[in-house]
């Protein structure tokens, strides 16, 4: 799930050049569509997931029509960039919250009953699990598709790499900016809605995640893909586990666990601003930059 | 760009100082303050606690139109952010604009204690409904937290409770947060004054994005004093962070295989709408309190006006707002809209008032004293809480149905 | 209808004041010495805990008495006692108030300093940015979950500003909220004296092109650390102001919303020019008084209980507004800072008057 | 006359690939010196391995008698060495006349804590203003002085950082293409100022420049560069009509 999320940050930083921090209203965009979709269509899990993708993708491609397009345009600073993100996120995020108060929908599940479908010894696989795990996997697989085999991946890679070259080679930029977005929406849309079947919505879920998802990119270099995938799993995989150790070894609180993945970050940030790409080679054929 | 400034400056001011409210003849028009977090991680307790107050000013002023009274309240509302700074900005913000001597609100103990400087100060009165924090309980000061009892009685509560069913040893998950911390500080010690044995407490950081790690240590941890005699599992935990608490517990072994107590946020039919999980609870003997013990005349009509004003259920602690409107009102109107008055005037008030759940009562702290807690559990048959019993927090003595 | 206009304008010009400050020294920093601070938070954050470790600990001590241990069992006591000693003892509380500004000011400095050497390190321009904001998260959450400075998640309460032992409420807080803008005042006039001097021009220089700069033989990274401490120090004063204005210190506070507040502000009011940065935070706490006045006004019409979410969406637009059409700010940058102009013009004067 | 600048055995390594190899020169004291070579021979990564920008991988840099191996630019600059950037390396947002102030040294009001004090600072400051007119005007950009250097046409850029340079008085200058992208009767001008503020200041030039005929009607001497090691050292004379040089370089 957070390679999902992490993802969408990835192309955005790589592609778009803009670290987003109104991801995180894209992924709650999501969440919320997924909700009431249930609410609607109850016990048709893909239809949900497929709704929030769009969703997500509407509100990512709207944010960049209306807002960071023309700031792009007049060559605003990464700054200016980041704090206009901030400011979507911020309208994103108290629109959400009067639409989740006039229907009542704080902190709702998605209701997809938990089922037990396999149970060998320590090896138990839920249906969730079953729902979750193979979703992102089949999103991750449909992305990286996209990217290395369809024209529109190549010109995304292309930009990605040199957007001035991509420029001189015939990319046309717009469109395939329009489509990088709306793919970093449905990402992030569709990853809201695992996440609201996981645990719960409310206005608030994307925000509270936003800066373990960066960590995650950051991670895995901000630049290839499956760096990000294994830097998003080795969050999700070290703020759990580094912190287990910390308590069962040392007794530090739980209190501090959020502060797991940003340290990763500072870390990462000062001595490997590279990420992990460097350390898995074998895995760079799917690198965005070659 | 300028001239939309201005333009949007204009437009508010105007907004700001018109007086949209339209005063009718001869009126004394009372201001009853209203300080709820609409924004935040609480946003969605903000809103509906202001219904609560409104619905407790419509019912008075109806009743005061009827009596020929030439009083009428109004309830006006500012967001606190859930912050404390916000909440003080709030508050003053309140008290500076409308006169207001009364605030109904905030919500939690850290709010209720970011107002506390300039309420003491400037003789103003809160009145708050739901904070039950530990560390504000404090003698002498402005703030009375009617109804709603501190959480001593809630942890004194499930302390007899694991007593009573044989609980030696107790595992506890809570937020760390000023509740969450005096909660399970209080509960530890009660429960080995009762003659527990060992408490282990694990706390995580509020919002958490999931708690799996936290659900292994849980787990580790009950498998350990396990070892020593029968150990429950006692979660103080938040509803959204206990819905991701149960999905890892599900098909954890020692997490299924141990009874289950939680706080009051967690007697919430929302829970059960999940058929495994309400299994789950059900498996796991799992019990909570309620306050709210359905035990008073005023209870169903208060659900049922809120229904038919607001076209939802009142949400949970939402009849404490209510309430807390409702002592604050009466006050006023012996002790008139005088904050010194008024607080003098507040624990003879509440003491005499019979609330939407249980009788106020206020200790020497200005804190809820009368506690009365049902006990819950989820019902054999369906999914939902049925009472399984009761505590009495005057003589601190659980009792079980039979 | 009786807004109480004295009482609401020293709150407003209270806030007005910690705001400013705190603009101000972002001001500085990004503003002229292009260093994208989204840790602003952390700074402030460090006056304010520092307010609660010395008016739990220190104060007692000044007056001779023991402290007591501020949390668990003790609170009650603990709180009786400083605020006994606050009312009934100006002098001391005085005193506490300046060992806590200047301590706030060290440590605020020394932590400015060693946040600006993490920028040597990076690589991308916004990486700065994000390990400032995610370090003001590190800090909250520790504090958080650490007990002994205040108390954890707890907070401390009952921390009252010097002038408390007035027992008019009214008039202590007009006499603080003046002692807030005296110090408005006199970093408002350092922060301008300082960006038109020469060291003004060295930060500007280093914000244009640092690689030049140091080409130039200017130290960029001790430049860099330099004004990360003036600002850090003046943001951990202004966090001093902050936690006393509130009485009560809680974590809670001291999050990412108070950083883009902040940002706000010196985006509006126009970056490298401390007028702006005034500016905006006006602008910032006229908006935040008139919206929450204006809510409840509209709230006795009985309308808009959602008018809390529309404030931070109105917010948000006009953050939108002021990027896209006065990327600079209300008020920007002046060019001719410094004062060598004068100088040529004063030496054209001459000349010209020697012509005629 | 003892050299000012001696590059001894320099080595830079980017990763595998080996930009400048085994570079021994020396510059002699008030001599204009061209370097030159195609593009890809090195020469801005030595122009940068003197300044300071980046660390040799082997090898010794003596400026005027110390050695500067590894110092960090300002350091450098300190010492009397100043360098010119490829791409105009202006302060694009500050106008002319800051730009000339900023290179001067010992500023009293550069210091934060003297900066508020007007007076500590205001003679200074209104001597080197003098100056900085002064250095425009002999660049003969004095009219611009309060313009910002963004507005600036590109030989104004060029001129307005040697009026910079200048401010911090150097005893070497090292300049990278100080005629890139400037129109060729402003170049022949950008050269002939060179030539002036050789011969009234007695400040030694090294010049990277790839317009041939220009740099070799003004320089004492011409270092060819190719792939990273130096083919030749000799006079503009001798360097046309060197064979070696010819065939790798002027194209034959």
């Amino acid at each position: 799930m957070y390679a999902l999320m992490a993802l969408g940050i990835t192309l955005t930083v790589s592609v778009i050049k803009l670290p987003n921090f109104a991801h995180a209203e894209y992924i709650t965009v999501g969440a919320y569509a997924a909700l009431i979709a249930s609410q609607q269509f109850p016990g048709n899990p893909l239809l949900i997931i497929v709704i929030a993708g769009t969703a997500g993708a509407l509100a990512a491609l709207i944010a960049h029509l209306t807002v960071f397009r023309a700031l792009e345009k007049q060559r605003s600073s990464t700054y200016t960039l980041l704090l206009a993100s901030f400011a979507v996120g911020l309208i994103l995020r108290y629109s959400l919250f009067i639409l989740a108060d006039s229907t009542n929908l704080f902190d709702r599940r998605i209701q997809v009953s938990l089922q037990v479908l396999l149970r060998e010894g320590s090896l138990i696989i839920t249906n969730i699990f079953a729902w979750v795990v193979p979703t992102s996997l089949i999103l991750v697989m449909l992305l990286s598709l996209l990217l290395n085999h369809t024209p529109i991946g190549r010109d995304m890679r292309a930009m990605a790499n040199n957007l001035d070259l991509a420029r001189i080679i015939g990319v046309r930029v717009e469109r395939v900016k329009n489509w990088t977005w709306m793919l970093v929406g449905l990402l992030a849309g569709s990853s809201g809605a695992l996440w609201g079947i996981y645990s719960s919505v409310s206005p608030l879920m994307g925000w509270f995640a936003i800066l373990s998802v960066f960590a995650a990119a950051i991670l895995g270099g901000m630049s290839s893909f499956t760096g990000t995938i294994l830097g998003a799993y080795l969050v999700a995989f070290s703020e759990n586990t580094v912190m287990q150790f910390l308590n069962f070894q040392l007794g530090v609180d739980f209190s501090f666990k959020p502060a797991v993945p940003f340290i990763i970050i500072i870390l990462i940030l000062l001595f490997r601003p590279q990420g992990l790409t460097g350390l898995f080679d074998f895995l760079r054929r799917g690198e965005l930059r070659r | 760009m300028k001239r939309f400034l201005r333009a949007l400056l204009i437009a508010v001011f105007v907004l700001a100082f018109s007086n949209l409210a339209v005063a009718q003849d001869d009126l004394e028009i009372i201001t009853l303050g209203v300080a709820q977090p609409f924004t935040g991680p609480l946003g969605s307790f903000g809103q509906d606690f202001t219904r609560g107050i409104q619905l407790a000013v419509m019912q008075m002023n109806a009743q005061l139109e009827a009596a020929g009274s030439k009083i009428r309240f109004e309830a006006v509302s500012q967001d606190t952010e859930g912050t404390p700074e916000g909440a003080a900005r709030a508050v003053r913000t309140i008290v500076q604009t409308t006169n207001a001597q009364v605030i109904v609100g905030p919500l939690t103990t850290s709010e209720v204690l970011g107002a506390k400087q300039f309420v003491d100060e400037n003789g103003i009165v809160i009145v708050a409904p739901a904070s039950s924090g530990v560390a504000g309980g404090i003698p002498g000061d402005n703030i009375f937290r009617v109804m709603y009892p501190p959480d001593v009685y809630a942890a004194n509560a499930f302390a007899q409770i694991a007593i009573a069913r044989g609980y030696q040893n107790v595992v506890v998950l809570h937020v760390n947060d000023p509740f969450g911390n005096g909660l399970a500080e209080k509960f530890t010690t009660e429960f080995q004054a009762a003659g527990g044995g060992d408490v282990t407490v694990v706390s995580y950081a509020p919002n958490p994005i999931d708690l799996s790690a936290e659900a292994t240590r849980v787990s580790a941890e009950v498998a350990r004093l396990q070892g020593s005699g029968s150990t429950a599992f006692f979660c103080v935990c938040f509803l959204a962070d206990a819905q991701k608490l149960l999905q890892i517990a599900l098909v954890d072994p020692t997490l299924s295989a141990v009874e289950w107590m939680g706080i009051e946020n967690l007697a919430n039919p929302q829970l059960l709408e999940d058929a495994a999980i309400a299994d789950f609870l059900r498996a796991a003997n799992f019990i909570s309190v309620s306050f709210a013990d359905n035990s008073t005349p005023l209870t169903q009509p208060f659900i049922d006006s809120f229904t038919a004003e607001f076209g939802s259920a009142p949400g949970p602690f939402t009849n404490y707002a209510f309430d807390a409107a409702n002592i604050a009102m009466l006050t006023i109107l012996v002790a008139g809209n005088d904050g010194l008055a008024v607080k003098s005037m507040l624990p003879f008030i509440s003491s005499h008032y019979i609330g939407t759940a249980v009788q106020a009562y206020l200790d020497e702290n200005g804190d809820q004293a009368v506690v009365y807690y049902g006990l819950f559990q989820v019902s054999p048959d369906a999914p939902e809480f049925v009472a399984v019993g009761s505590y009495d927090g005057a003589t601190r003595v659980v009792t079980f149905n039979q | 209808m009786n807004i109480d206009a004295g009482a609401t304008l020293t709150a407003l010009l209270t806030l007005f004041g910690i705001y400013g400050l705190i603009a101000l020294s972002l001001n500085l920093e990004y503003g002229v010495a292009g260093i994208p601070n989204f840790g602003k938070a952390l700074f402030v954050s460090i006056g304010a805990y520092t307010t609660g470790v010395t008016y739990t600990r220190l104060l007692p001590l000044l007056a001779g008495q023991e402290a007591v241990s501020p949390c668990g069992m003790t609170l009650s006591t603990a709180l009786q006692l400083r605020t006994a000693i606050m009312r009934d003892l100006p002098g001391i509380g005085f005193v506490n108030f300046a060992v806590t500004i200047a301590i706030a000011m060290g440590v605020g400095a020394v932590v400015g300093c060693l946040m600006s050497y993490a920028a040597l390190r990076l690589r991308q321009e916004w990486f700065l940015a994000l390990v400032l904001l995610v370090g003001s998260e590190i800090v909250r959450i520790f504090v958080r979950g650490y007990e002994p400075i205040i108390c954890a998640s707890n907070g401390v309460s009952g921390i009252a500003q010097p002038f408390f032992f007035i027992r008019d409420a009214r008039l202590n807080s007009i006499m603080f909220m003046l002692l807030i803008l005296i110090m408005l005042l006199v970093v408002y006039v350092y922060v301008e004296r300082l960006v038109r001097s020469p060291y003004g021009r060295l930060l500007r220089a280093v914000r244009e092109n640092a690689e030049v700069a140091q080409a130039m033989g200017k130290n960029v990274a001790q430049i860099r650390a330099g004004v990360m401490a003036i600002g850090s120090a003046i943001a951990a004063a202004a966090g001093v102001l902050f936690a006393l204005n509130v009485g009560f210190v809680s974590t809670n506070d001291y999050d990412v919303a108070l950083t883009l507040d902040i940002w706000v502000m010196v985006v509006l009011g126009g970056l490298g020019n401390p007028r702006g940065a005034l500016l905006g935070a006006l602008l910032i706490t006229l908006l935040d008084r008139f919206t929450g006045i204006a809510a409840i006004q509209l709230n006795r019409t009985g309308i808009a209980l959602e008018f809390n979410y529309f404030r931070y969406i109105l917010l948000g637009v006009i953050l939108l507004l002021m990027l896209r059409f006065r990327p600079r700010g209300l008020l920007p940058e002046r060019r001719h800072a410094t004062l060598a102009y004068q100088a040529l013009e004063s030496q054209a004067a001459e000349s010209t008057g020697d012509r005629g | 006359m003892s050299a000012l600048l001696q590059l001894r055995n320099i080595r830079k390594d980017f990763g595998g690939l080996r930009a400048v190899d085994d570079v021994s020169f020396e510059v002699e004291r008030g001599k204009i010196v061209g370097l030159v070579g195609p593009n890809g021979s090195g020469k801005s990564t030595l122009i940068d391995v003197i300044s300071g920008t980046i660390e040799p991988t082997m090898g010794q840099v003596i400026f005027d008698g110390r050695d500067i191996t590894g110092k960090p630019p300002n350091t450098i600059f300190e010492y009397g060495l100043s360098r010119g950037f490829q791409e105009p390396g202006l302060f694009f947002q500050m106008t002319a006349l800051d730009n000339t102030l900023l290179p001067v040294k010992n500023q009293r009001g550069e210091r934060p804590t003297a900066a508020p004090w007007r007076r500590l600072w205001h003679a200074q400051e209104e001597k080197n203003a003098l100056e900085a007119h002064n250095a425009l005007a002999r660049m003969e950009i004095a009219a611009q002085y309060d313009k910002l250097a963004s507005d600036l046409s590109g030989g104004q850029m060029k001129l307005l950082e040697m009026a910079r340079a200048l401010m911090g008085s150097p005893t070497m200058m090292l300049l990278d293409e100080p005629t890139a992208g400037v129109a060729p009767k402003l170049a022949h001008n950008i050269f002939n100022h060179i030539n002036a503020l050789n011969k009234h200041f007695g400040i030694t030039f090294l010049i990277v420049e790839h317009r041939l005929e220009l740099l070799f009607e003004h320089v004492d001497a011409v270092i060819v560069m190719h792939m990273g090691s130096i083919l030749a050292i000799d006079t503009p004379d001798a360097i046309t009509s060197n064979a070696a040089v010819r065939e790798v370089y002027l194209g034959d």
